[in-house]
């Protein structure tokens, strides 16, 4: 068990499976403090059901994940204290259509970090205003478009102060115009110092912010290798083809 | 249940105009090729012989119509009264044969029905004395004349026979000075209601109250002995008593061995039988209206009924919610998580049954097998009822509606920290409940309606209001008629209510 | 209604084998709480002064118990002596006094209750003669004695009291030869049923066939002369008749003016009480079992009812949807065409109305109202009210299943050549139907439901038949859970054969 | 009245409108024994209605259409006859999803025309085997693709025998690939001398087949001349404008 300090997951030989379809086959990495890593691989392959492990949205099989040193697949480990160091931002956004933005970004820390809600809103209209959208803080998801909408979210996890990010697929459901906007706040965020883990098929972004990445094949962990490598360098065969087709 | 016209309220409000009409239509033509208001055949006792007598079941006139049968004439026996009189409105039979107090109740409030001036059959009481005292006998027959001149002998009928639930008056002992003539003692035998029987440990009656008229005029003590029958007779004519009194009819027979006094009753069986007038185009005159809901205050069985029908479906459209929400979430929780496999069955096999079940049965066995025992009040066991089964529509109406929900809700407040409860209850419930909105509104209105089924167990609420007044005055029309507009109102109120709803939920939306 | 479940049919047999466990768990739960079977703490005529008394409204035990009233005692009157045992059962009064006839019937049924040896009341009837007749009273004692071993007596007083519906035995006059000891002339007040009656015109009844009986071994001719109550001892005493049969008490005062006969039956008011035996694990036993429907062949009730529900159901059904298409087609063609605009507002009024009323009060207007004075079926007044108010809702299926079939399958028709109706008939109707047939698979489950209310007109349906067995076998819950099997088994059923339908219907369109 | 022996349809003073919208205003033109004559315009123009209106599936506010020299806008024509001598071939096909394809085609003469099934079998046969269908003589129109079903809704209105046929938009509900095969039957029936008119946006069709072509504009006819006038030298600025577009 690797515990050194810079460590913040650390992966352990991670399966899983739904029914007879093994997708992870045994993932063992570790991810370090504000490490911006992004995860490759062909549709289906598992990366959204990696990054669900990590927050356990789904059970894994088999293996261990360390977080900060605690092992969240142990069953003692209280899981909702866990994930709020661990925020996902999600391809459909998920906003709760029935409260505002403010709200959206507030009632997380309030119901669950007893935070006042003075302090919740000042909280959430800087971030609001980091991210442009402080004059949306009262309309309601609905009457915003999807990359204003991924823009919340990602304050929304923000609001909760926690440790990693993990970001499935955040540009894929927008409209080209809107990617921007949307990978411009991830970049601020990773030169702020944030742990994150992207699933991406932005090449630009894993290329300009990634300290790492990682191309999951068949389960595993086929190749992890800084950026400049794993596109120019490719050393795996599969690599070689997916990034020949979506380049 | 009730899908909504586009147009809404003001079709509706126009609706219930229109039915009315529709209704008074339909009726007149179902009312127009009935042959029931001709008039009867019958004129006097002996055009009995070959009619379609009605009767109240074991009743004197039920005995004595008996006797035509052999002549021909068929016997229809009624449980009460009323049906009887019903019958006979609607040419069901010739006549009905019943006592004559009634019969000139049913007579008054039926303008189509006459009593025959011929009595069918009449018994007279007498007073009886020995055949020596003729003294006595002239003295009472003087104290009778007084008292029937002045009322008080048709006050002291009236009292025990017409009204006796709510009697007004009571004959009290008049002379204020004490008697002075001595004792009058009077032989009867108690067991002749209403003239002479016991309450409370005491003999009273009509018989009673008149030897007490009598007694205050002549100015003597009453003495009532309780005796056989048939001693009564002879304790009079030997001189044990001073006089007989115990609805004694007068026979030839007996007045052989007895002096009797004139007669002060008359028990009388009459013969109704329709006159030929008819009161049909008068089902909406003011009379009608009057006689059904504003006599007797007889609007306030509807009112009341209104109550109570609202009482039970508020509570159990809220017990339903309650339960079909639990309901709903044990559901969804246990598809979800694949746990509590029994549970879910439970709650599988408690919907199939309510949902499998006649409303009706559930009401039946919950209020007989459930609540045998406990004297639970019955709205209570309505209540109860109603809201286990609306609780399985509710139950399936708001699971529909959680799964509505798109799973990556669920996913965003289990991210953030929440634990599947509080998930349920910020983000996925409030949803689910604005989703299901109008189909909880419109179970409401089911269950409005299906509370008309209470009156089985005897609650008196506003189906059963109408049908009580109608037991009452012998007119069906009106009171269903209102009972049904009142219904109408509310389900058009409710309905706009909901459509108002709906359309306000769809401009959300957008 | 009735959203069914994906995994169909099989969920559903093993859902009505755990609902029986459900059901009786609760019920079980229910039972345990309540008090309901301590022993009675009345234990002879004297603890009656404290106690709670159930009697039936107006008959001798009423008026008997009533004399208790001074004392302290509660008296409960209950119109059927049934509900008075039930009360019992349910620890509601502490004891019934009754007549012993009924009494015995009623412990026989119920092992928790018993009779108590100490007779509350007992009135001893007997024949009289005159004072001098001794020779003839010893020689009708003799025969008395003679009838009372031979168990005629009790088949006399048998079937005139027990089984006077279905009478099996009659008393006929056994003596072959012609009667040559001359004649006996009876007199008796022939109106004291059972006693003694007029039937036909002829007097009979128990003392009738008993004197009767007795004249045929005395070898007498029997003449029997109806004639006031309280002559008939003046009669036999002044040798008018030679005995007198009339239901003669025996009372001391009328021992010293005639003699009497040893006594030839009594009746008896005797006092029930719980005897604190449970007998309420034993609601699933076979007894209960056999006396809820293999007695008297009362599983007939359920099969009849079972099968007036059906026909009721099957017919309004099919009235429904001859009226439902015929509503349907007439709005869809007012609507689409625009003309006809008075037709189209009386549709929809209807269609208001219908909806908006509970069905129950729709029953009640059809039956008291429409039919009221046709005599009309029950059962056909049921099938028309339900047929109309699933009219109603069938219309409306009808309608969305119409407008959901393209408008360019009707331009397709009318392009052709063919008229609005023939466009109807050969191409939307075959299309609409298909699509609508889950739907009214649908109703047809609600409507059966729905004809449970069919009991408030006095049907015997389904329902109404296991209501009627529990008010003779004092047992709720055997026939009542029976009764919901039974419905529960035909739903499943109807919603196994609908999902298949609904399953053929989707493959069909693949 | 114009009634020359060779007038199919004449066509005096057209109007039609929905509520306060005037679609047509007015349209007068005689079609011909064995004309071809394609309509053009643009989207709403009132293309469709033109064509709805000759077999009165829209009911004309103003003006006549004699067929044959019947006056079918009369009240006392009984239209259902008439309309037995003018089919119409639908956007959207418009089968009998619940009748066979040979059903589809027999119904109309078999109740409307009383002919015997044997003999209307026969001529179904015939029609359906002419387009190449005959083996989907007893499918029902789901097992069909688009120009399957389009060549079998040729086929049902050919089986009444017209003297005219109706097409909206014949071919533009098909995927690319089954215009040509829908295209070639029309051009088939044109050669055998039918009375065709046509709303469709195949240019190629109305160059080749057409022997008249008309414009409308703003409800009414803004140009009527042969395809060869109309596509090479257009005189209305609108069918410029129009052509531009399409071609
Ligand atoms: N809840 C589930 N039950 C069963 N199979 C699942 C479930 N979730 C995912 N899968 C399967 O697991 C495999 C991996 O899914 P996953 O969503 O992780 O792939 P991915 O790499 O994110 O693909 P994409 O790039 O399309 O998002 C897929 O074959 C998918 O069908
Ligand atoms: N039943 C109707 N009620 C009201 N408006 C109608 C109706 N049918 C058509 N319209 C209107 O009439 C106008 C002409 O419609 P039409 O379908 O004839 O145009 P079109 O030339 O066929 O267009 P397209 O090329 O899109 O088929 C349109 O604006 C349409 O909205
Ligand atoms: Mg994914
Ligand atoms: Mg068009």
């Amino acid at each position: 068990m690797t515990n050194s300090s810079d460590v913040m997951i650390h992966i352990e030989n991670l399966k899983k499976s739904f029914g007879d379809d093994n997708i992870l086959n045994g993932i063992t990495t570790d991810i370090k403090k504000g490490e911006v890593l992004v995860i490759l691989g062909p549709s289906g392959c598992g990366k959204s059901t990696f990054l669900r492990c990590l927050n356990l949205l789904e059970k894994p099989n088999e293996g261990h994940i360390y977080l900060d040193g605690v092992d969240i697949t142990d069953h003692k480990t209280d899981i909702n204290i866990q994930r709020q160091k661990i925020m996902m931002v999600f391809q459909h956004f998920n906003l709760f259509p029935h409260k505002t933005i403010l709200e959206n970004l507030t009632i997380a820390p309030i119901k669950l970090k007893k935070m006042s809600p003075e302090k919740a809103n000042e909280k959430a209209m800087a971030l609001l205003k980091r991210v442009g959208l402080e004059e949306k803080a009262n309309t309601y998801p609905k009457q915003l478009s999807g990359g204003q909408k991924q823009r919340v979210a990602i304050c929304r996890a923000l609001c909760m102060e926690p440790e990693v990010i993990l970001f499935d697929e955040p540009t894929s459901a927008l409209d080209p115009e809107m990617v921007g906007e949307v990978l411009d706040v991830m970049k601020e965020l990773a030169k702020s110092g944030m742990t994150m883990v992207c699933v991406t098929h932005e090449m630009g972004f894993a290329k300009e912010v990634a300290s790492r990445v990682v191309f999951i094949d068949e389960g595993v962990i086929a190749e992890d290798d800084t950026p400049k490598n794993v596109f120019e360098n490719p050393k795996n065969q599969r690599l070689q083809d997916f990034l020949s087709k979506i380049l | 249940m009730l899908r909504k016209s586009s147009n809404g309220v003001r079709i509706k409000a126009f609706a219930v105009v229109l039915m009315v009409t529709t209704i008074l239509l339909t009726f007149s033509a179902c009312q127009w090729d009935s042959s029931a208001q001709t008039k009867s055949d019958v004129h006097g006792a002996e055009d009995l012989k070959s009619a379609t007598i009605g009767v109240q079941l074991g009743t004197t006139g039920d005995i004595y119509a008996s006797d035509y049968k052999k002549d021909g004439a068929i016997i229809v026996e009624y449980n009460k009264g009323a049906d009887a009189i019903q019958a006979l409105k609607k040419s069901k039979v010739d006549c009905v044969v019943i006592d004559e107090q009634p019969a000139k109740n049913f007579v008054k409030q039926n303008a189509d029905l006459s009593i025959l001036d011929e009595a069918f059959a009449v018994e007279e009481y007498a007073i009886c004395f020995a055949k020596s005292n003729t003294e006595l006998r002239d003295k009472v027959n003087s104290a009778l004349a007084q008292i029937k001149d002045n009322g008080t002998l048709d006050s002291i009928i009236d009292s025990y026979i017409s009204g006796k639930d709510n009697s007004t008056y009571q004959y009290i002992s008049q002379s204020n000075t004490v008697p002075t003539n001595g004792t009058l003692t009077v032989a009867t035998n108690a067991s002749f209601e209403p003239y002479e029987y016991m309450e409370n440990g005491k003999i009273c009656g009509i018989d009673i109250d008149v030897s007490q008229a009598i007694a205050d005029i002549l100015g003597m003590e009453l003495k009532v002995t309780d005796m056989e029958f048939d001693s009564i007779i002879t304790a009079v004519s030997s001189g044990k008593a001073d006089m007989g009194v115990s609805g004694i009819t007068i026979t030839d027979e007996r007045k052989k061995n007895i002096e009797f006094s004139t007669p002060y009753t008359a028990a009388k069986q009459v013969i109704i039988v329709r006159n030929g007038t008819s009161d049909n185009n008068a089902f909406l005159s003011v009379d009608k209206f009057k006689a059904n809901f504003l006599d007797e205050g007889r609007w306030q069985y509807l009112a009341q009924g209104l109550l109570t029908t609202l009482q039970i479906t508020l509570l159990a459209v809220i017990m339903g919610i309650v339960l079909g929400f639990l309901i709903a979430i044990g559901r969804v929780s246990c598809e979800k998580t694949g746990k509590y496999k029994v549970l879910n069955w439970i709650l599988k096999t408690y919907l199939t049954i309510i949902r499998g079940t006649p409303t009706m049965i559930q009401l039946l066995i919950i209020y007989y097998v459930i609540f045998a025992s406990s004297s639970i009040d019955k709205v209570l066991v309505a209540v109860i009822a109603f809201g286990l089964n609306s609780s399985a529509y509710i139950a399936e109406i708001v699971r529909s509606g959680i799964e509505s929900i798109s799973e990556g809700q669920f996913e965003a407040g289990r991210s953030l920290g929440f634990t599947y409860a509080q998930t349920m209850r910020h983000f996925i419930l409030p949803q689910a409940i604005k989703n299901v909105l109008p189909a909880l509104g419109n179970e409401l209105i089911v269950l409005l309606k299906e509370t008309s089924i209470s009156g089985y167990i005897g609650i008196m609420d506003l189906t059963r209001g109408g049908d009580y007044i109608r037991s009452r005055t012998y007119d069906a029309f009106l009171p269903l008629i209102v009972v049904a507009l009142i219904y109408l109102a509310i389900v058009s109120i409710l309905s706009a209510l909901l459509g108002k709803l709906e359309r306000r939920l769809k401009n959300d939306d957008k």
